[in-house]
């Protein structure tokens, strides 16, 4: 899970990090309101995406008058396709120099990586592709912590004078990320400013979902995050679901197979309305409700189910089909594949319904085949 | 010869009396999976269909000499279930369960580095050699035994493939689903060398899917230090990018991630890459005649 | 540093275990007082041992008199020869069983031990030594620490309803240990009280010495334990010092040489006086401090000094020697014999001042005949 | 061929520009060896008698391929070196400082459990090939090139019993102080697998002294593994026993601990004690005659 600048920046005051003043707004007048207490202000989009600065996300503000406009035209515009629900503004601070500093996992190294440039601003990954020895990088075993050590060697290359307090931070960091099971804890840029301070002008931070059991605060931050509407149904249902621009609408088990089936049906000419997977033992009632999720989509013209079992039984994804037929009309064919554990008697359940929407495939290749030009 | 699980190893299964443990459990045994044991706190003395039930895993292997464990334990509690098996001195360790944070994880697995015990998983379908035992939620029924040696980030993905080599005739040494969460016991490399020196395994298979670069250090793997042949796939060539929040990740792995970038790496050390899981048993026939 | 069971329970608490109603006394008449409030009581003597059970150290007394009458005792006879300056009186509780915990270092596994039996009480060791089966242990790496399937598994022998208590008291335990540099934290017995309740009876707990630094709390307990005089003299000069039986004052460098030499003058047929390890690097101050100590113990009768020099340098020793005996009057011999870096410059600077007490030797075994005939 | 220290390996000192760490230094350079150099933070581009210093052991490693390292940081600092000297990659790590919390030790060697360093100490002298290289505070002018091994838990008695040695005529392989606290990096048996493979060494000499077991498992470990004569000495049979608190060390160990009953361990397996250091030097001239 993302947080938005704004949430994350919450997370660093808990841990104690020091920030530039600074107001959250959900409209233009609260926007203006905010700038009238902090002064000039940077007014920052709120998404859950990097690339702001660059893209017009970020635009400084004088008056009061110049952050209320430049928030409703983020709220009216939103940002790259997303929409726009809050805005943050900050005190314009006196920069001196730009840094970067991240914690993050290697999943590579099955550790965690804690990582500082003396070249922060938008364009680390140039400055890592070009220059890497411009970026100093430590393991960290989870076992063992950030260590002084560690600390000392990455924050070496940072001008004298900002060394203890970017050291001090960067042990913060490393609570942060730990304490609230991030996978991501990222300052681009932190800022020494003129006055000696080193600040976080950034807070991007992604916590691990399979972690949210255990900070129910957090949990709370994803009700902050604006979802299409099918994708807010989905989530409901507790469906991994995500929205696509094609005309297919699938449904299967397991990421992997889902992916293959994307594949699949582009290789047969076709384009995938969503991804949606079931997950494992999926019984008839998710069936169902995944059935209804996808024909709740005006782009789809046609479904393609392609299971195949394992923990998963091919006679409850047949019973799971019939029962959404009940409740929703399909107007589009649905072609449905099964193999694995129960397949056949899922596939004598479907025959015996008899139901004229529904389209039986023997093989994965022949499933595309059938919906892509079902669909066209 | 097959890989990790022979027929004889003996087995506990962490978690047997839940309703996923003792279902699957008894799949495996009645595939031929030597089951000796089962645990869970509090129900030492009962029993599962004639497993004996312990408290714990070092009370059921002092008891019956388990060395390999599979726990079904949920998730917040399956990382201390791995320490315990581990604590207790099996060599094969398999966790099925999904959703343990990565953290518990980075974890177990630092702690791990450098002991014996070989871990495969979390959120993976455990592995079978066909014929012998099989040791997690891999239908049984869809595997034959063969040359074959299957190694795969996915799980149903997985099946769909040893399918297609079934119904090709083409059999399995073992098949392994390592896992698809971001932190895992055993990868790519260490069962590729495995296959490499297992005599059983004539040809290997490997599935891959976006995401990491588990695939291009496996490709670099096998341009060094394969000779038997090896076929890939990679899913998710038309899965959407995902927003990306931070750069550090980017920094770090070095790679994109996408599913092009991987087959790319496959292709360009020799390794034929399969469109589609039908395509990659075709390969694989190609490659054993 | 052992902790006095009052300071180990004082700690105990301050990490959220419950302990029955307790005192500590540093006179009869408080100990009257306080057994006034308590009700019946058992008074404990307060001393860095074991064996206190068995001993007579602790007394159970049903009224404030006899509360006062035990304490008076205590104090007036002291325990196996130890000074007694502190009693503690706890409020007798009804036991319903006595159970044993503890974690500890293990040294040659470089790992902490944590064991438990259900077999608590004053033998353990001999429950350990018959019937080992009767005692759980679990192996604790730091790294990971203890975890939920070791307590379940060390209390699992434990009457059922007392498993839930103990794991959650253990859990603190091993809190206690980590977080103050302990290197044992033992209780017993671990009393199953009538009503349910699991509570230590008793506390014993092992400082690391080296880590008093980040425990200036901890450090303080020191205050509180009596010291032989020329102990006293000892440690506030930063040696280390331990008095013996013999009349051979001992002065080396290095624990192993130290006790090397007090083993060769027990097998020239003497007994050493004392163990002083001036340590690594003495210079001439810690030798005159030294000299001195050893000099105030009325029980020496020869003084042997033996130093290999690898940082420490030979004309140091000489010289503070020399320094000693220009502050004290030296009625015995003092046997000198010195070898690597600086000897012969050392040996030298002694044969000038031509002290009379002072006897060159040229090897150890010759140091210890002439100290153990000087001594005879 | 010496043991872990030869006459051309590179080493970099943590805690040159202390008092100790220079001084130590200079004198380590004077014996021969390969000092390349040294690490203080905050003091980089600076140099001790031609000696580059840096900021880490990282930068020392790299700039100068330096693979062994001694520290002489203050005990607060010391684990933190340690690990560090290990997070740049070094082989052999020799940490000189006494009075490290036993915590911190526990930690570091746990985790370099299973790894490839070898750490000598904390709280040791060092280790010395006479005539090779000298890395830590052993006065090398009392020792001399030779055939015997020697693996003390102690530092002036080691001393004592390598000038014995020296003065008999009796020449030194590698003499290695492991050190004397509760938790140190290499053990007796370690070394004394190392003096068995070890070409150059004829015979070895242990010094053990009271408390633990060390001693104990060293006598279990010559039994079965060492064909070299070994002669052994303990200190502190006159020991005052100490006062005991708790009785948890008692049942770990399973042993007294006394120098009483770590000589009979010797003697049972058929390892020689020497009653003190003069004896053990007449017994390994009788041993290599």
């Amino acid at each position: 899970m993302d947080l938005l600048e704004h949430q994350g920046k919450e997370l660093f005051e808990r841990h104690g990090i020091k920030l530039i003043p600074r107001a959250v707004a959900a409209s233009a007048a609260e926007a203006r309101g905010a700038a009238g207490r902090l002064g000039p202000v940077a007014v920052k989009v709120q998404v859950q995406a990097g690339g702001r600065g660059k893209g017009g996300g970020i635009v400084l503000a004088k008056t009061p008058e110049e952050a209320g406009r430049a928030a409703r035209k983020m709220f009216e515009d939103g940002f790259n396709g997303m929409t726009v629900t809050r805005v943050l503004l900050e005190r314009l601070v006196d920069i001196e120099r730009e840094l970067y500093m991240a914690v993050t996992l290697d999943r590579a190294e099955q550790r965690y990586v804690a990582m500082t440039s003396s070249e922060g601003g938008i364009d680390i990954e140039e400055v890592a592709a070009t220059r890497p020895e411009a970026i100093r990088r430590a393991a960290i075993d989870p076992l063992l912590g950030l260590k002084p050590f560690h600390v000392r060697r990455l924050v070496g290359g940072f001008p004298e004078d900002a060394r203890d307090g970017a050291g001090a931070l960067l042990e913060r960091i490393y609570e942060v990320l730990i304490t609230n099971d991030a996978t991501l804890v990222e300052v681009n840029p932190l800022a020494v400013l003129k006055d000696g301070r080193v600040v976080p002008l950034d807070a991007k931070v992604t916590i691990d979902d399979n972690a949210l059991y255990r900070h129910p605060d957090l949990a709370e931050y994803a009700s902050a995050f604006p979802l299409e509407p099918t994708e807010a149904r989905a989530r409901e249902l507790g469906l991994q679901y995500v929205k696509l621009d094609g005309q297919v609408g699938i449904i299967g088990n397991g990421a992997g197979l889902v992916m293959s089936t994307l594949d699949v049906v582009q290789q047969a000419g076709g384009a995938a309305a969503n991804f949606l997977d079931v997950g494992g033992g999926a019984g008839a009632d998710v069936m169902a409700a995944s059935l209804e999720v996808i024909l709740s989509d005006p782009a789809v013209r046609s479904v393609l189910v392609n299971i195949f079992g394992g923990i998963t039984r091919g006679d409850l994804v047949a019973r799971g089909i019939l029962e959404a037929l009940e409740r929703v009309e399909a107007t589009v064919p649905i072609v449905v594949r099964l193999d694995g554990t129960n397949a056949e008697e899922g596939r004598r359940i479907l025959a015996d319904a008899g139901h004229t929407r529904i389209v039986p495939a023997a093989t994965m290749l022949e499933a595309a085949r059938l919906a892509v030009e079902a669909a066209a | 010869m097959a890989v990790l699980l022979e027929a004889d190893t003996p087995v506990v299964v962490q978690g047997i009396t839940g309703k996923e443990g003792r279902f699957h459990t008894l799949r495996n045994r009645d595939y031929g999976t030597n089951v000796v044991a089962g645990v869970t706190p509090g129900k030492a003395g009962e029993d599962v269909e004639g497993i004996p039930v312990f408290d714990s895993v070092a009370e059921a292997v002092e008891a019956t000499g388990a060395d390999a464990s599979i726990t079904f334990v949920p998730a917040r509690f399956a990382a201390d279930a791995i320490l315990e098996a581990a604590d207790a001195g099996v060599s094969l360790i398999v966790c099925i369960t999904e959703g343990i944070p990565v953290l518990d994880m980075a974890r177990v697995a630092n702690y791990l580095r450098g002991k014996e015990h070989v871990l495969i998983g979390p959120n993976c379908p455990g592995l079978i050699s066909p014929g012998k035992a099989n040791l997690g939620i891999i239908p049984g029924e869809i595997t034959k035994e063969g040359g074959v040696g299957l190694v795969s980030r996915s799980g149903t993905l997985t099946y769909q493939i040893m399918n297609e080599l079934t119904q090709r005739g083409i059999g399995q040494s073992t098949c392994i689903g390592i896992g698809g969460d971001p932190i895992i016991g055993t990868g790519f490399v260490d069962v590729l060398a495995r296959f490499e020196a297992d005599p059983q395994t004539e040809a290997v298979v490997l599935i891959g899917e976006i995401g990491g670069s588990d695939e291009e250090r496996a490709a670099e793997y096998i341009a060094e230090h394969m000779t038997k042949p090896v076929v890939a796939y990679v899913a998710g060539f038309t899965a959407p990018p995902g927003k990306r929040m931070g750069h550090a990740g980017a920094i770090i792995t070095g790679s994109t991630g996408t599913a092009q970038a991987k087959a790319e790496a496959f292709e360009a050390v020799g390794v034929r890459v399969g469109r589609n899981p039908t395509e990659v048993a075709e390969l694989v026939e190609a490659a054993l005649s």
